[in-house]
């Protein structure tokens, strides 16, 4: 069996083996085990991945294979991944095998919530494995789906609300989604006799313009409402607030990223002359994102919400990026996502981890929190800082690839934008500092804190390998960069018209 | 002679049948209904099936009447009448039910029918018997099984829901 | 074949009772009053398909079979439906169709 | 040559590993074992600088009679484009040298002074991680080889500065305080992030070697293109001046300076004072070719901000009681002397002031060290801030009452101490090039001699200490640092900067102005015998003249209600308006209009089923009235 196709078969058993133990201590090791697994996988294929790109540089995607699935309709089971896909490949791996440890104490019916975790992240697996578009979509609708249960199940406060709110608002972007690829599918059908889903024989179609006007902005919203795109964004601070601590690192790390990566590999990549024509309308809501959810940050309390108005603007600023067209720019939005679907992740766990022992999520019942818990402390200044941007954490990286490409459109309305986008770092040092300042720094607000523990081993296994990894690509980002950069070269070339 | 006799089957079929539907009391209408369904089965001795005018009889006049006789006799007092349809109710069903039959009607008369000039064998008991059990072309031994089945299923269903009324009280 | 009847006469008659029939099951509240308006429809179909058996394919036996097998069918309808009746009677206390609402909601 | 210059990476690992390895193991490791983990590789470090500018000034610096830049590595980090690449890189040349041997001879000093004065703190392993992290970040700023290089260290010191700021974090002044500076900075730091990528759009390079070569030829284009009446290339220089500003709490940005005060006194020595507040003078030096020809418009504006910030702080100065502030104060006039050198100097043959402004950088680290390392020997000795509090200490703390005193002179510009030489060739550089700048420069020094001889009288003269006191002089590994600095302070004015530091590495012939200097010293001499009348003894002189200032005291002793201003922007309009607006417009415009669609949607389906009755002759009367009219059409069409 081919290595991309384990990715999904070891959750798949994973899923089994789950359903097949007893009790709670069996159900998280299995699950353990599982996603343990499926990272060294993971790790693997990026190695093999640098291999096999290194032996032959020119090509763009490895380790394809197609099958033919519905062979009156043209849809086949089309693998392989590019540099891109790997780099999201290995972040949903380390976000899905840290979130087990971060739901590793739960109660309340594990088994069915580990199912629909892994379940979730089979998809997402499935989705960025897909060269097809109808498996994408359908490992897309598949990762979508057990959110609902997973927030409306395990979820807090108004749960049932949230879960809706999110499942149908993600379900209306499907939908528009969904038309623009049966555009894309009935287009290529019309215009070279063979409709088909395959993502680079739709790219070698020509589509006329006044079908690209439609599919562009179809596809660009559907994906860009996961991607947490403004005015679509409110799905967000409800679900992940109301998330339980692993959906949300799911979630907001990995989920929103398909955004993105959508956006890149379907809107632009396959309908380039109305990505180019159109592009500034997103660009605008983009723009606004990125300094909305930052300004919106501000006035929040509750930590979820605030970490998710600041994925609502670090999501923005990966969207923000691929509009601008240009290989670093689009090189940055991938590392954003990685590098934000790193720290988020990290934030939501330890986020998890400090209700679980103070019993509030509202910052300014919290104190001095440095004192009692200094390991958790310790990692969400870190998580902070890599927020914010600061040098030799993964958050800089990204973000300076975004701003310098970014900064290589000259015109003015670009430039304008680009400005604002890059003020919002000053913003994100603000709202970040605040927090930490209110939370863990200070004199110590309850008596009840005064006594309680520091993070046990899974706790600390989730948080060290998350930062780990932060750290890793702050300091060492070279060779991630490399590989995102060389798998963009098709992507610009349609862009540019080669 | 045998047109007569149809006219006058037809004619009290008809007339049964829309005293069945119109009568408020409810035990008249499971009588109207016997004798029209009774009728029927002379119509099909006309056309010479006497097995299925036989099961007519059987089943429907013996079976089914019967059944909804006791039904009525269980569910409502002998001397209660049935409400009067509302007016207007009964002028829109009028009017469905007019303009259906016309249009009906306009398309039997319009549509030409290919009547075949062989004079038709009445099937014999043994014939159906063979048919019915029969595979092959023309041989209904699927449907009857399937109908077995149905019947089967039916009786179950009968009894239980009987069963669960019991329950109940 | 009945001699010196024309077929669209037969036609017209399945017709007449089919909508008579309809007519009951549209107007009447108490289910068995439906119940037999079906009984009533069913039966103009029977003699619809004997009719069109007799007269325009007269070598073949679908209709008669036809008409056995709806006789069968409506026989295990009654029987169901009546069961259901005299439960509902004896929950409800009515056969009445518009009181008959309790899936509902 | 480029091999021998390999060890020089250690320079910047030693301090690193020992950041990691304190970081790391804080709670395991033994209190000496930590501090000397970081005091050996800083001691390493320091020693591998030395040798470095021996070697660099005696032998391979020199070609054709100029000092050249030479770059010992540079790898690359992160790739941009082919041409935009971020390195980590080591650039040798004089005015890096320079830094490198300020930073890690303030640095060792100040970490062996921390091992008296932090003994026995909480965190004590903590504190001496941070240390060493700023003493690597800085150490990368000063070597960096490229704008981005210097801004990623310039962030890393911007978070070491938080963290040692906010080393009390229990206390809430010292979190907001800490929370302050890394904001305000950050703000700076966005305009030099932006300044980066305009100049390297146009110049394409983040090099420093490459922008500043022949002249900035490389960044000259953007002298065409113009933006709102000044040139691009300006724009970009100016943008980059305001990080620096920000680092350099240069006015109006100097907000976060003396609320970092809050952090322990060794840091505020060692960051506030001496090394990393220069790094915006140390940028606008580095960057000095492309300032002086790319932007002379930009250098004017340095130079106005520089002076006006060294009289803004010394006036300020001249009302604290907080021993800190008061140095912070003065660290910041100091800076805008520095400032102003830069911005009025000119290139090559008229590079006085940048020399000028080199040489009292290299001076006031020394002395201004010296000043919070005394500052703080005092603290730890009588545990107030407050000068009103203290008096008549020289008795109980001799070695501290000689060093500060030397460190005043120093400062105060009086010879032979090191601050004379600079500050002398800052006023003749202002001098040449506008008497404006001369006469702020001048009133400056006479400002700085009163407030520093007032800070000095008030401790160690005035009123007695009562009889009883506990007071007594700190431990000599506390006093042997203020030793050296003293020493430093004596005789880093002898340096012969005009040799070594100059605009284009050729030599700078530096005169000795008789006139200039005895009108210097005759400033300084004035104001000290000012605060002497005032402060020498108890008297009520200084209540007086407070009183008859009114209004004008009261504002200048409220720092001119700056931090007002700022609080009032941030948190009444930005926060209290733009981000309640946002929360308010997202919570009930944004998603109000999701929820109404789905109110709507639920609304209509609730009245949709009531088509959904359950009653079946109602769907029969729908079913059959559908299939007429379906047949009634057919029917139309057939009749046609």
């Amino acid at each position: 069996m081919d290595i991309l196709t384990l990715h999904i078969v070891v959750p798949v058993l994973t899923l089994v083996g789950i359903s097949l133990v007893k009790g709670q201590n069996m159900t998280r090791w299995t699950a353990a085990v599982g996603m343990g697994l499926q990272l060294l996988l993971s790790v693997y294929l990026v190695f093999s991945y640098l291999d096999a790109k290194g032996i032959s540089p020119e090509t763009e995607v490895f380790f394809t294979r197609s099958i033919v699935w519905f062979e009156s309709l043209n849809i086949r089971y089309d693998i392989g991944v590019d540099g891109i896909a790997v780099a999201m490949i290995m972040l949903t791996s380390i976000v899905i095998f840290t979130g087990v440890f971060a739901s590793w104490e739960l109660k309340n019916m594990y088994k069915e919530f580990f199912i629909a975790l892994i379940l979730l992240s089979a998809g997402v697996f499935g989705f960025f494995i897909s060269q097809d578009l109808f498996l994408m979509f359908l490992f897309f609708e598949l990762a979508v789906i057990p959110m609902y249960l997973l927030i409306g199940i395990w979820g807090s406060g108004p749960k049932e609300y949230a879960a809706m709110k999110l499942t149908l608002m993600l379900m209306g972007g499907s939908a528009l989604l969904l038309v623009g690829i049966l555009l894309l599918y009935f287009g290529a059908g019309a215009l070279t006799g063979t409709p088909t889903f395959n993502l680079h024989e739709l790219a070698a179609v020509d589509f006329p313009m006044e079908i690209q006007r439609w599919i562009f902005p179809l596809t660009f919203i559907g994906f860009g409402v996961i991607g947490a795109l403004f005015p679509f964004h409110t799905w967000s601070p409800d679900g992940h607030s109301s998330a339980p601590t692993a959906v949300s690192m799911l979630h907001a790390g990995v989920l929103m990223k398909l955004g993105g990566y959508g956006c890149l590999k379907v809107a632009i990549y396959l309908v380039p002359e109305a990505a180019l024509e159109m592009g500034w309308i997103f660009l605008i809501l983009t723009g606004i994102s990125v300094m909305y959810g930052a300004l919106g940050v501000i006035k929040q309390t509750d930590l979820k919400y605030i970490n998710a108005y600041s994925s609502v603007s670090h999501c923005g600023l990966v969207l923000f990026a691929i509009l601008m067209f240009n290989q670093t720019a689009m090189n940055g939005a991938v590392l954003q996502m990685v590098s934000h679907g790193l720290m988020t992740a990290l934030f939501f766990a330890l986020i998890g981890m400090l209700y679980s022992r103070t019993g509030t999520r509202l910052v300014h019942e919290m104190g001095g929190l440095m004192k009692t818990l200094p390991f958790l402390s310790v990692a969400y200044v870190l998580a902070g800082l890599a927020s914010l941007g600061l040098p030799g954490l993964s958050g800089f990286v990204a973000e300076m690839t975004i701003f310098v490409g970014a900064f290589q459109n000259s015109d003015l309305f670009h430039r304008v934008f680009t400005i604002i986008a890059i003020s919002s770092i000053v913003v994100t040092a603000v709202y970040i500092l605040r927090v930490v300042g209110a939370l863990l720094l200070g004199p110590i607000k309850k008596e009840k804190f005064m006594n309680l523990k520091d993070a046990t081993w899974y706790e600390k296994l989730a948080t060290v390998t998350l930062l780990l990894c932060i750290v890793g690509i702050g300091l060492a980002p070279l060779w991630l960069s490399d590989m995102i950069m060389n798998s963009l070269e098709s992507i610009i070339n349609q862009l540019t018209g080669l | 002679m045998e047109t007569y006799i149809f006219y006058i089957l037809a004619g009290a079929i008809l007339i049964f049948a829309l005293l069945s539907v119109t009568t408020r009391r409810v035990l008249r209408a499971a009588v109207y209904l016997l004798f029209a369904l009774g009728s029927t089965a002379g119509i099909y001795f006309m056309v010479e099936f006497l097995f299925l005018a036989a099961v007519q009889l059987l089943v429907y006049v013996g079976g089914v009447v019967v059944l909804i006789i006791f039904s009525i006799l269980l569910t409502s007092q002998i001397n209660d009448r049935l409400e009067q349809p509302e007016w207007l109710k009964v002028m829109a069903t009028m009017l469905l039910v007019v303009v259906g039959a016309g249009l009906s009607l306009f398309v039997i008369r319009e549509y030409d029918f290919n009547i075949s000039e062989t004079a038709m064998t009445a099937p014999t008991v043994s014939d159906i018997g063979l048919k019915l059990l029969s595979y092959g072309p023309g041989g209904y031994v699927l449907p009857f099984e399937v109908i077995s089945i149905l019947l089967l299923a039916a009786m179950i269903g009968a009894i239980v829901i009987a069963k669960r009324m019991k329950e109940n009280d | 074949m009945i001699k010196g009847i024309p077929f669209e006469h037969i036609m017209i008659f399945s017709t007449l009772l089919f909508f008579i029939g309809v007519y009951g099951f549209l107007t009447r509240k108490n289910l068995i009053t439906i119940l037999i308006s079906i009984e009533l429809i069913l039966n103009a179909v029977n003699i619809n398909f004997v009719a069109v058996n007799v007269y325009l394919y007269p070598e073949a036996l679908e209709g008669h079979f036809f008409a056995l097998f709806i006789i069968a069918i409506a026989a295990a309808e009654a029987a169901v439906a009546i069961a259901i009746f005299i439960n509902l009677y004896r929950n409800i206390r009515s056969i009445n169709i518009e009181k008959v609402n309790e899936m509902k909601n | 040559m480029e091999t021998s210059l390999n060890y020089t990476i250690w320079i910047l690992i030693l301090p690193f590993a020992a950041f990691v390895l304190n970081g790391l193991l804080s709670k395991r490791l033994p209190n000496q074992v930590a501090s000397a983990i970081s005091i050996i590789s800083i001691l390493i470090a320091a020693a591998l600088s030395y040798y470095l500018a021996f070697v660099y000034f005696t032998d391979i610096g020199k070609a054709a009679e100029t000092f050249m830049a030479i770059k010992a590595f540079d790898q690359t980090w992160l790739r941009f484009t082919e041409s935009l690449q971020i390195k980590i890189g080591f650039l040798v040349d004089p005015i890096s040298i320079m830094m490198l041997i300020v930073v890690t001879t303030v640095s060792s000093l100040v970490f062996i002074y921390s091992i008296g004065y932090m003994k026995g703190e909480k965190g004590y392993n903590r504190f001496f991680a941070f240390l060493s992290l700023f003493s690597f970040s800085m150490m990368g700023l000063v070597v960096a080889t490229n704008l981005f290089q210097m801004y990623i260290f310039w962030e890393l010191v911007g978070v070491s500065s938080f963290l040692l700021i906010g080393y009390y974090y229990d206390k809430p002044s010292a979190v907001s305080a800490s929370k302050k500076a890394f904001i305000v900075t950050r703000f700076a730091d966005l305009g030099f992030l932006l300044g980066i990528l305009l100049l390297s759009y146009y110049g394409n390079s983040f090099d420093f070697l490459e922008i500043s070569s022949d002249n900035g030829a490389a960044v000259s284009q953007m002298g065409g293109i113009t933006f709102m009446g000044m040139s691009v290339l300006s724009w970009a220089l100016l943008l980059v001046f305001t990080g620096g500003a920000g680092k350099s709490a240069m006015f109006p940005l100097h907000i976060w300076l003396p609320d970092a005060m809050e952090g322990p006194t060794p840091v505020s020595a060692l960051i506030h004072a001496a090394t990393m507040v220069v790094a915006g003078v140390y940028l606008v030096a580095r960057m000095f070719t492309v300032y002086s020809f790319g932007a002379p418009d930009v250098l004017e504006i340095v130079a106005i901000i520089g002076a006006f910030s060294a009289l803004f702080a010394a006036v300020i100065a001249c009302t604290q009681f907080d021993i800190k502030r008061v140095l912070a104060f003065s660290t910041m006039s100091q800076i805008g002397y520095m400032m102003m050198a830069l911005g009025v100097s000119g290139y090559a043959a008229e590079g006085l002031g940048f020399t000028a402004s080199m040489f009292h950088l290299f001076t006031h680290a020394f002395f201004k060290a010296l000043l919070f390392l005394g500052a703080g020997a005092i603290i730890h000795s009588v545990h107030t801030n407050d000068i009103r509090e203290m008096g008549g200490l020289r008795k109980y703390l001799p070695i501290s009452h000689i060093t500060f005193l030397i460190a005043c002179l120093a400062i105060s510009g009086i010879p032979p101490f090191a601050g004379f030489f600079s500050k002398d060739e800052i006023l003749a550089a202002a001098q040449m090039h506008g008497m404006i700048y001369f006469g702020v420069g001048y009133l400056v020094a006479g400002l700085t001699a009163f407030y520093m001889f007032r800070l000095y009288f008030m401790v160690f003269w005035n009123k007695n200490q009562p009889a009883e006191s506990k007071v007594h002089e700190s431990p000599s590994v506390m006093t042997i640092p203020l030793i050296i600095l003293a020493l430093g302070s004596i005789f880093a004015g002898f340096v012969p900067f005009g040799n070594l530091i100059t605009t284009n590495g050729q030599v700078l012939e530096t005169e000795f102005h008789v006139s200039l200097a005895a009108a210097t010293v005759g400033i300084a001499l004035v104001g000290i015998v000012v605060s002497y009348l005032f402060y020498a003894k108890p008297s009520d002189r200084p209540e007086r003249i407070a009183k008859s200032l009114g209004g004008f005291y009261r504002t200048v002793y409220q720092k001119f209600y700056f931090d007002e201003i700022y609080l009032f922007i941030t948190q009444r309009i930005i926060f209290g308006i733009f981000s309640a607006f946002i929360a308010w417009f997202d919570r009930n415009i944004v998603d109000g209009t999701i929820n109404a669609i789905g109110w709507l949607t639920a609304w209509i389906s609730s009245r949709i089923k009531g088509l959904q009755s359950g009653q079946v002759q109602q769907y029969a009367y729908v079913f059959l009235g559908g299939v007429l009219i379906i047949g009634l059409v057919f029917f139309y069409y057939w009749m046609r």
